[in-house]
């Protein structure tokens, strides 16, 4: 029967300084934020491997000069079932990643998703091409980013560009 | 054959913009490639211009079928961020509308999927049944879908005594009839030679793919949100979790089938166990932080994620319905099968958007034919045919040795 | 004229374009067609080609790359002509109104007839808006 | 002058009409009582045609406008020949001239040659594949049909009248042709093929609403498609009519009693159409076209030849 405490302190024993891990909103739901973006391929397959955890999906977030990348692992274990948010802070000028597609093949859409509309490259990803691809949006147009998104007018004007094209 | 480009021709089947080009060798399907997205409509970033109390509008529009799913599971979210504990009453008002949407959810795609194996009646008659169902819950909550009942910290709408006999009245009406559809499912010769066996999804795969619900559970994975991440009232009622282990489209069919009872269980215990009380206790204001809410809809688990910096209004809300998840792993389960179960094993798993508008096989010699969605019903229909004309030969031939 | 405007009064016939919804109305315009509502006393039939059609459903707020795909089945579409907004998607674009991909509501590019409210209208909302708007005619 | 009120009156053009759409209203009712459902009201099929022949025609411009329009015509012109014919050797059997059955075979072709040339000339993608089909479907009805009418034709010593026909199943010399073991393979057989020849459920594949979007007539609107609406409905009367007095002892209208028997025997046909149509799914063409050249074929066969020995 695993527990939240005991795979926190397998966490923990394993990565030791490279991660800090925070509680979350309660009991079940805690947050590993990575000091360094390159162990994110191993932190999720040890997660999704050896201690058999779900692969919920991934989230992006767009900071100020980061993007914040997600990964939520869940454990169905019936009565006390929790999850395992992994976060790993990408660097904002040209965001890039390894993908984890090959380790969990569910990611592939999701990791296609976020670079459509965060702009975030996954190294190694099979076929990185925008998922939803509507095809009236211009290539470099990221509708999720700080920029875009800080000025709500502003998408409205971008909007009417697409419009009129 | 030329390119034909639909745009939307009517078909019983619920036709949703979804797009599969099938690589077909001969009969076989080899590959499958998948485009979404046609009605994307940006949700996350309208949700951020939204006040709490406001978002469960938005979210419960994002699909017809489980307009009860998404607010749920957002609610939760919300409620565990702000450490709220909602009243007892309002948990199992709370689980009766879900479960009333999980049979509602479960009968449209019974209808719709025995229209696509050749069964018009069916289709005619598991939608008349779920006009019961449809009308408890306008009574219940005010609307046939989109219900508005759920909001953070309980619920809107309170279920009145007089009711409550009347809703008693209706199940015992719809009892019957979901035996019978389960009889007619479970021993019907033509639909078991139909079925079994077709669009295998291995646990393994499933597993890799990280499918949900129903899909899941029909290849031996046992999850369940509600049992495995206890909330609200599913700790206090007992019910329990339909799994098989084929994998194929007829135990994803049966999975469906049980839980309908389940279902109706658990609306029929929550009924008896509700006790006068408050509906509803306000939650003040939402701290900083971020929360993850889980609820088990009628397709598997939908996954809200919500970020607050102490405002009134989300700075981020990921939604992730459980279709996104399931529509994956047709890529493994309809290699291998033949073209005209291809329709069928896209829609088995009853994905959000349920409809294979437009397909196109790809033969390498051959230019691409194009088969628009209800051709792949006409396929699916014509083996039926074949089938249930072969069962009835070997009935015959069985009766020949018999009268001898 | 008056017996070709009654005939059309009386075996209205319908096509429906799904612009981006949320399956819901598609859900309503279904249920229509079962036992309880049964839309063929009417002589309402669902068709499957524009060309036959005399009223277009049209649900949902328009987003944009289905938007020229529904002008062109106006043009296609043999006039006299009805279209029939659904729902208040099709009304005003509903609650995804400013979201960054969706148009704005359908009587922006086409001239609508009858508007019916609601999410989801009831089946019987449907019925009588195709009824109303055939009283337009 | 006689002749024109019979083409356009009584036994042709509005007598057919009005029956055929009345059949297909019956047939309505019936899937729909099946479905639960209440079903369109009596006049339905009048008022379909009526809205149909005033709404606007379109044209696509990748047709052939001449071929597109003409065809639906010569469907139409085709079925209201045939079944003048078919009742004047019923009611007034004297004017039925020798050779008449021939006509009839061909008469009978030409509406599904029709929606072929229609469908072609629309350049529409899904009207080509529908046109294909029934062409293919064509093929494959026509030779079981043909056996089984040649065995008739066998039967009765050779003769090539219906009124003769008739007769002689009414005479007790010959007896009618369904009350004999090969009688009722080759009823079967035809049955088979009318069910083809209309283009109905288990064999609708080139006209099937949920697949191809209604197939050869998919481009059509307004007038056009309400000639082509109207063709099938009398097709659907007709074909029954021209079953009953091959097989079932023709139509005689000497006597009250006589007049309902024979009305009867048609309105069972019709049911048993209703009833294929209701219980089975659809085949795609390729295994309509082996069913057809394959089990009705060989089936077609065996009543021939068992005909041919008396039996």
């Amino acid at each position: 029967m695993i527990t939240v405490k005991d795979t926190i302190k397998k966490l923990e024993a394993k990565f030791g300084s490279r991660i800090s891990v925070q509680k979350g909103a309660n009991e079940k739901q805690y947050f590993v934020l990575l000091k360094d973006k390159q162990d994110n391929r191993e932190i999720v397959k040890y997660l999704f491997k050896d201690l058999g955890a779900r692969f919920n999906i991934m989230t992006g977030i767009d900071g100020r000069d980061y993007v914040e990348v997600l990964y939520h692992l869940t454990f169905d274990i019936p009565g006390n079932g929790f999850i395992i948010t992994v976060k790993a802070l990408v660097e904002k000028p040209l965001p890039n990643i390894d993908t984890v597609s090959d380790i969990i093949t569910g990611a592939k859409w999701i990791e296609r998703e976020i670079y459509e509309l965060f702009n975030v490259k996954f190294k190694g990803h099979p076929e990185l091409i925008p998922l939803l691809r509507s095809d009236t949006r211009p290539a470099d147009y990221f509708p999720f980013q700080r920029e875009v998104k800080d000025t709500h007018i502003s998408i409205r004007e971008k909007e009417k560009g697409v419009k009129e094209k | 054959m030329a390119k034909i480009i639909p745009t939307g021709p009517f078909h019983p089947i619920l036709e949703e913009p979804e797009f599969f080009k099938f690589h077909v060798e001969g009969e076989t399907i080899t590959k499958i490639d998948m485009r979404i997205g046609y009605s994307h409509r940006g949700i996350e970033l309208l949700s951020e211009e939204k006040t709490w109390d406001q978002v469960p509008f938005l979210v419960e529009r994002i699909c017809g079928i489980c307009s009860f799913s998404h607010p749920y599971a957002y609610c939760l979210a919300v409620e565990a961020l702000a450490g709220a504990e909602v009243p007892e009453r309002a948990k199992y008002i709370r689980a009766i509308v879900a479960e009333l949407e999980r049979l509602h959810s479960h009968l449209l795609w019974m209808g719709l999927a025995g229209h696509f194996i050749g069964y018009n009646t069916v289709f005619m008659w598991v939608w008349k049944w779920r006009e019961i169902v449809l009308d408890a819950l306008e009574m219940t909550t005010g609307n046939r879908n989109h219900y508005a009942n759920v909001k953070p910290g309980g619920v809107r709408r309170d279920i009145e005594e007089y009711m409550i006999p009347q809703l008693q009245q209706w199940l015992d009406e719809l009892e019957p009839k979901l035996d019978m559809l389960i009889k007619v499912v479970m021993d019907d010769p033509v639909l078991h030679a139909r079925l079994k066996g077709v669009g295998v999804l291995t646990k393994e795969q499933a597993i890799d793919y990280c499918v949900l619900g129903p899909t899941a559970r029909a290849s031996g994975i046992d999850i369940d949100v509600r049992r495995d991440h206890p909330f609200d009232a599913y700790p206090l009622l007992d019910w329990k979790v339909v799994v098989l282990e084929a994998g194929d489209v007829f135990s994803k069919a049966a999975v469906r089938l049980l839980e309908n009872l389940e279902s109706m269980k658990i609306v029929r215990q929550s009924l008896k166990k509700m006790k006068p009380g408050p509906i509803v206790n306000e939650i003040k204001e939402v701290p900083e932080g971020e929360a993850i809410g889980l609820y088990e809809a009628p397709r598997g688990e939908t996954f809200h994620y919500i970020r607050s910096d102490g405002s009134n209004m989300p700075i981020r809300h990921k939604v992730r319905a459980p279709s996104y998840m399931n529509i994956l792993s047709n890529e493994v389960s309809c290699v291998g099968a033949d073209l005209s179960d291809g329709g069928l094993i896209t829609a088995a798993h009853d994905p959000c958007y349920s409809c294979t508008e437009r397909l196109s096989a790809v033969r390498d010699a051959l230019p691409d034919f194009v088969l628009d969605g209800k051709e792949l019903a006409k396929l699916s229909r014509e083996k039926t045919g074949r089938i249930s004309k072969e069962i009835q030969q070997e009935n015959s031939k069985i009766e020949k040795e018999l009268s001898k | 004229m008056s017996l070709f405007m009654k005939a059309l009064k009386k075996s209205p016939w319908v096509f429906h374009v799904n612009a981006a919804a949320c399956n819901n109305c598609d859900i309503e315009i279904l249920d229509c067609l079962t036992p309880r509502y049964d839309v063929e006393r009417f002589g309402i039939k669902l068709v499957g080609s524009v060309k036959h059609a005399d009223a277009l459903l049209v649900s949902g707020g328009v987003s944009a790359n289905i938007l020229p795909r529904v002008l062109e089945i106006y043009e296609q579409a043999p006039k006299p002509i009805l279209v029939i907004a659904i729902g208040s998607c099709g009304i005003s674009g509903g609650i995804f109104r400013d979201a960054y991909n969706m148009v704005g509501p359908i009587d922006n590019y086409l001239p609508v007839d009858v508007y019916i409210p609601g999410c989801p209208p009831r089946p019987e909302a449907l019925i009588a808006g195709v009824v109303k708007a055939l009283g337009k005619l | 002058m006689e002749n024109v009120f019979y083409y356009l009156v009584f036994p042709g053009f509005v007598f057919t009409g009005i029956a055929g759409l009345l059949v297909t209203w019956v047939d309505r009712k019936v899937t729909a009582r099946i479905h639960w459902r209440q079903g369109p009201p009596l006049l339905q099929p009048f008022w379909d045609m009526i809205k149909l022949l005033g709404k606007e025609i379109t044209i696509p411009e990748t047709a052939r406008k001449t071929g597109f329009l003409l065809a639906p015509l010569f469907g139409l012109a085709a079925i209201t020949l045939a079944s003048t014919i078919l009742w004047m050797s019923a009611v007034f059997p004297q004017k039925s001239f020798s050779g008449d059955l021939i006509v009839i075979i061909y008469l009978l072709t030409i509406p599904a040659i029709s929606m072929i040339y229609g469908g072609s000339a629309s350049g529409n993608p899904f009207s080509a594949v529908g046109a294909a089909r029934e062409m293919k479907l064509m093929l494959a009805y026509d030779l079981p049909l043909l056996i089984a009418i040649f065995a008739v034709i066998w039967r009765t010593g050779m003769k090539l009248s219906f009124s003769e026909i008739a007769a002689f199943q009414q005479s007790p010399a010959g007896g009618t042709i369904l009350y004999s073991i090969s009688g009722v393979i080759l009823f079967i057989v035809a049955l088979m093929c009318i069910q083809g020849k209309l283009a109905f459920v288990p064999f609708d594949a080139p006209e099937a609403e949920t697949e191809i979007v209604e197939g050869a007539c998919l481009e059509y609107s307004g007038a056009a498609l309400a000639v082509i609406k109207l063709t099938k409905a009398m097709l659907y009367f007709t074909l029954p009519v021209y079953l009953v007095i091959l097989f079932w002892g023709g139509l005689n209208f000497a006597g009250i009693g006589s007049g309902v028997l024979s009305i009867l025997k048609v309105v069972a046909v019709i049911v048993l159409i209703i009833l294929i149509k209701n219980t089975n799914p659809r085949l795609p063409i390729r295994k309509v076209m082996r069913f057809f050249w394959g089990p009705i074929t060989i089936l077609a066969v065996i009543g021939l030849i068992l005909s041919m020995n008396g039996l």
